[in-house]
């Protein structure tokens, strides 16, 4: 999942090398001291806590206060683990049978805390979806809907939408991720595929302004006909009023103290 | 001419509480007016202007209002029947069986012909 | 007769009196003229009425609108329209502390709070990783309060759904049901709605003394509750005939509908989360999933009411369970027993009202400078989630309930969307009305049942 | 109202108040507008426990012709807001509302874009109920209220009279009734 890293995304982190590299060369040399680079590193969101199995506080070794910092798992190595090699070889026997290459449908795969995610190409996802539905060893006959997210740093990825399939006869749940850059937000519809996802791309469109190429009827559905912008995107103000006491003023949610 | 006096009193007062219910509250009552209080209510929606003539309406319920006219006024020709019943005797029962048998016969007309199914 | 012409203005009659088709009628040409008519019909489109079956309606179940498309009777196209009810409850939780997100989302489908809270914290729990520290006492009450609440969710679905078809009493008796329910929830929860009571880590407090023989007596009576209830509606004439065959939906348009929970099981396919991917420990109590296959409104009505009695078995079982453990003990907590994460707050009536009880209060005050550190930290910022994305799935009363929630290791979730079982079903409306006559709209809504808070989130 | 509004200065207008406000209070029909959870908790005040119908409030009438009194019931969202105001145009007087629940009343937790922050932005409001969902009793216990507000209200000249000295009451007062020092922001 490339999940958003906190305030270092998991691309900024290779994209800032990357990029450093350009930068002239005064900025090169602080670039790569340890201190600078200790910084990312633990600008990194907690991955782990602990070690050893020590939980409690009661522990004197220390090991149980320590905090792994790493980004979320990028791509997962090929032994994923329980029913995911099966649905992972499945697909691929499948897009090789439509016809469709496997590594330019599939960007990466991630298996982590027990779920599965393939991020799907935008071009090829009614395809990957057809296969996700209509193959007899892949079988997800239901969608259970579609979710958008939006990762403000993530740069050219900025919005996804999250499918996640259920397959009743084989009991197992998959999640397709596609993501398109801010600038493009297109994103083919799968309503031929699974009609379900009608509405709910209807409510991605309407909050995040992700637009389904191929929608029968793609408008608002939550917020009224003429609203102005896509309120659930992280750029997008939370819109509270300040809460008035007797002789006191508390700021909105959004603007309000925040600890972490 | 005595006879019918009750009768005239009796339609005096109905149509003078009949006039009065609607005058006085029409006169007495506060003209608050605003759009939206004589408009159509539509759940809450502002409501869909109709066509000019008010839309046409299927033909399927003129259809079912001509036939509860029939059998209504069916009805109405009971109730004399039914109160001087004693009086008129066997006389009255065949009449009125005779009449009752006509009506039937419409009934089974339309009912074969399909006129109460709805669609 | 002679064929319909086109308007030609009959003579003497100036033109726009003959707007329209005219037919002249000659006598016992009856079948023609309606044909005619028919046909003229479908071709201009006759006499369609559009009407607004608006946000403020009796037998919406919430601020539900339709534009049904009437052709005398029948309905020719109905259309949703939602977003009447939109709190923005998503957007709010990302302002919020992780525990906070709970006071959020038990508010989402107001019908079933116990199970918003279950499915948001079960993937809170999935994405920390302490699925399996979870204590089994938090557990088990998890279960029997999610059971106790699809009890009281299907009285609001089947009360609103006599009284819509005329019979108040149905909705007087399952609200008289329900009250008791609500009872119980009030004596555990301390509320009669929106409890936040299940916290990610386990429960917020245990059970207060003399809950478990409240539950019992509860469960004596319950029984004869819902046979009265069903003994007025399974076979009354009125009911059956305003509901079998009517907003009938088979299993290949739910699958493809995304359909899931009653209306699912009504087409014979016995799919319950409960069974197939089991959690909160449900793999251990046995009772079964009820299933009907007449796929229609009355099939759903009578699998609601056996999942009425499914759910009472399992509770019981839990009371038994619980009455077997004892009173929660340090040993036998309700939260989990990880200082970084377990909510500190043993609550407790003190005389200024509710609050931490004073045995923690002298703990963290007096005994140990890590619990007060631990104790602050989870008070004002909460406990860190690391990095990730999850897809928690719960078998609500209404079908399959998910929470997708994004973490990016921050102490505030980065997104949750919840996939809202009635937010789905609802989409089949169009299918199961169309063609169908206005009346039976109403029944279609009912079988549907959907809870508009829920739906708009 | 019509004919006494026409009297010279009220005359015998206190025992007609009295007459009209114990009628009035005795059968408030509320509209039902239940929107979100608290429409839950007004459906177990109408249910057989708590039981409505002791306050001749048995029938809820569905269309706003027929309805005296609106309750509220939930959060107003944007979208649901001209709805609210139509329904409330289209009842006729003598008409009251309960804004039922802290969403209705002042937006509640739902402090953000899709929750209009008290339904006073789009309706005059005569009972504000705390509670989130308030507890049918409550809820009862505003309608005592709100029958109290019935039965001593005024008619005609003697209500414009109380109408003006209202307001001026209320002018002078800050928004939160202290005596504040003139240009503090507040």
């Amino acid at each position: 999942m490339s999940g958003p890293a906190g305030p270092a995304g998991p691309e900024e982190v290779h994209g800032a090398q990357a990029a450093q590299g350009a930068v002239p060369a005064a900025d090169e040399a602080n670039a790569s001291l340890p201190a600078r680079a200790g910084e990312e590193r633990l600008a990194e969101p907690v991955v782990r806590t602990g070690m050893f199995g020590v939980a409690t506080t009661g522990d004197t070794s220390g090991y149980g206060r320590l905090r792994v910092h790493r980004p979320p798992p990028l791509e997962s190595s090929r032994p994923y683990g329980s029913y995911f090699d099966t649905v992972a070889d499945a697909l691929g026997a499948a897009l090789q049978a439509a016809g469709v290459g496997y590594s330019d449908a599939i960007e990466r795969v991630v298996a982590d805390r027990g779920e599965l995610t393939f991020h799907v190409r935008r071009q090829l996802l009614p395809e990957v979806a057809a296969q996700f539905r209509d193959d007899p060893a892949l079988r997800f006959e239901l969608c259970t809907g579609v979710s958008g997210v939006h990762y403000l740093e993530d740069t050219d990825r900025e919005l996804h939408a999250v499918y996640h399939l259920l397959s009743i006869t084989h009991n197992r749940r998959v999640r397709l991720e596609v993501s398109t850059p801010d600038t493009d937000r297109h994103i083919p519809s799968l309503v031929g595929v699974y009609p379900t996802c009608n509405w709910h791309e209807r409510e991605t469109w309407d909050f995040f302004g992700i637009i389904f190429d191929g929608h029968p009827a793609l408008t608002r559905i939550q917020m009224p006909d003429d609203w102005k912008g896509h309120p659930q995107r992280k750029d997008y103000p939370l819109g509270g009023i300040p809460v008035e006491y007797r002789g006191a003023k508390i700021p909105a949610p959004d603007e309000r103290r925040h600890y972490a | 001419m005595r006879l019918y006096v009750p009768i005239f009193v009796l339609a005096l007062l109905a149509f003078g509480f009949a006039t009065f219910s609607v005058t006085f509250g029409a006169i007495s009552g506060p003209k608050r007016w605003n759009r939206a209080k004589l408009e159509s209510y539509e759940c809450g929606i502002e409501p869909t202007p109709t066509p000019p003539g008010g839309g046409r309406i299927p033909v399927k319920y003129y259809l079912t209002a001509m036939l509860f006219i029939v059998f209504d006024i069916e009805i109405i020709f009971l109730y004399p029947w039914a109160v001087t019943f004693n009086k008129l005797g066997t006389f009255g029962l065949v009449e009125m069986v005779t009449f009752v048998v006509i009506v039937l016969v419409a009934y089974a007309y339309i009912w074969r012909r399909g006129g109460l199914e709805w669609d | 007769m002679s064929a319909p012409q086109t308007p030609t203005a009959p003579a003497g009659a100036d033109d726009d009196a003959a707007e329209g088709r005219v037919y002249t009628v000659s006598g016992e040409d009856w079948d023609e003229v309606v044909a005619a008519a028919n046909e003229a019909r479908d071709f201009e489109g006759g006499e369609r009425l559009v009407i607004n079956m608006g946000p403020q309606h009796p037998s919406t179940h919430g601020v539900l609108r339709l534009i049904l498309t009437l052709e005398g009777e029948t309905v020719v196209e109905v259309r949703a329209s939602i977003g009447y009810l939109h709190t923005g409850i998503e957007k709010n939780m990302e302002f919020r502390t992780w525990t906070q997100g709970v006071t959020f989302c038990t508010r989402m489908d107001y019908l079933m709070p116990f199970f918003n809270e279950a499915a948001y914290c079960i993937a809170v729990e999935r994405l920390l990783g302490i699925e399996d520290r979870i204590p089994e006492r938090a557990q088990i009450i998890r279960v029997m309060l999610m059971e106790f609440n699809r009890v009281s969710s299907h009285l609001q679905g089947i009360g609103p759904m006599g009284m819509e078809l005329g019979a108040t009493t149905i909705f007087l008796q399952g609200l008289r049901m329900r009250e008791r329910i609500l009872d119980l929830y009030e004596m555990i929860t301390g509320l009669r709605m929106n409890h936040a009571y299940i916290r990610p880590g386990g429960l917020a407090q245990d059970l207060p003394p003399g809950a478990l023989e409240a539950i019992r007596t509860f469960m004596d009576g319950a029984p004869k509750l819902v046979h009265d209830l069903r003994t007025l509606i399974d076979a009354n004439p009125v009911f059956i005939g305003r509901t079998k065959g009517v907003a009938y939906l088979d299993l290949a348009s739910c699958m493809a509908l995304g359909v899931t929970g009653p209306m699912l099981r009504a087409t014979g396919l016995p799919w319950d989360l409960r069974k197939s991917q089991p959690y909160c420990g449900y793999e251990t109590y046995d009772f079964d999933v009820p299933v009907t296959d007449t796929c229609d409104a009355y099939g759903r009505y009578i699998l609601r009411m056996e999942e009425i009695e499914q759910s009472l078995k399992i509770v019981q079982q839990c009371v038994d369970r619980l009455a077997a453990r004892g009173p929660s003990g340090p040993d036998d907590p309700v939260m989990i027993r990880d200082a970084k994460i377990g909510w500190p707050a043993q609550l407790s009536l003190g005389p200024d009202g509710l609050g931490p009880s004073p045995e923690h209060i002298a703990h963290i005050m007096g005994q140990s400078m890590e619990a007060l550190i631990h104790h602050f930290k989870l008070i004002t910022e909460g406990f860190r989630v690391p990095a990730g994305q999850v897809y928690a799935a719960v078998e609500s009363a209404r079908g399959e309930l998910g929470a997708h929630v994004v973490s990016d290791g921050t102490t505030r979730p980065y997104r949750v969307h919840f996939r809202d079982p009635s937010f789905t079903n609802l989409q089949s409306i169009a299918s199961l009305c169309e063609g169908g006559q206005v009346a039976d709209v109403i029944p279609a809504i009912a079988s549907i049942d959907p809870v508009m808070g829920g739906v708009d989130r | 109202m019509g004919v006494e509004e026409k009297l010279p200065s009220g005359l015998l207008l206190t025992s007609v108040e009295k007459a009209a406000g114990w009628a009035r209070a005795r059968s408030v029909w509320p509209a039902t507008f239940g929107l979100a959870c608290c429409a839950i908790e007004l459906f177990q005040t109408g249910g057989p426990k708590h039981d409505l119908a002791r306050f001749g409030m048995e029938r809820a009438s569905n269309t706003p012709r027929q309805a005296d009194l609106m309750i509220v019931a939930g959060r107003v969202s944007q979208k649901m807001a001209p709805v609210l105001r139509q329904i409330y145009d289209q009842m006729s007087d003598p008409k009251w509302v309960i804004s039922m629940g802290v969403c209705a009343s002042s937006g509640g937790m739902f402090n953000n874009y899709a929750i209009v922050q008290g339904v006073d932005h789009i309706v005059p409001v005569d009972i504000y109920l705390p509670g989130c969902p308030p507890r049918p009793e409550m809820l009862l216990d505003s309608i005592l209220k709100l029958h109290d507000k019935i039965m001593n209200s005024k008619l005609g000249k003697n209500r414009d009279r109380e109408i003006t000295e209202l307001e001026e009451a209320r002018l002078g007062l800050s928004p939160l009734g202290l005596a504040v020092p003139e240009g503090s922001e507040l």
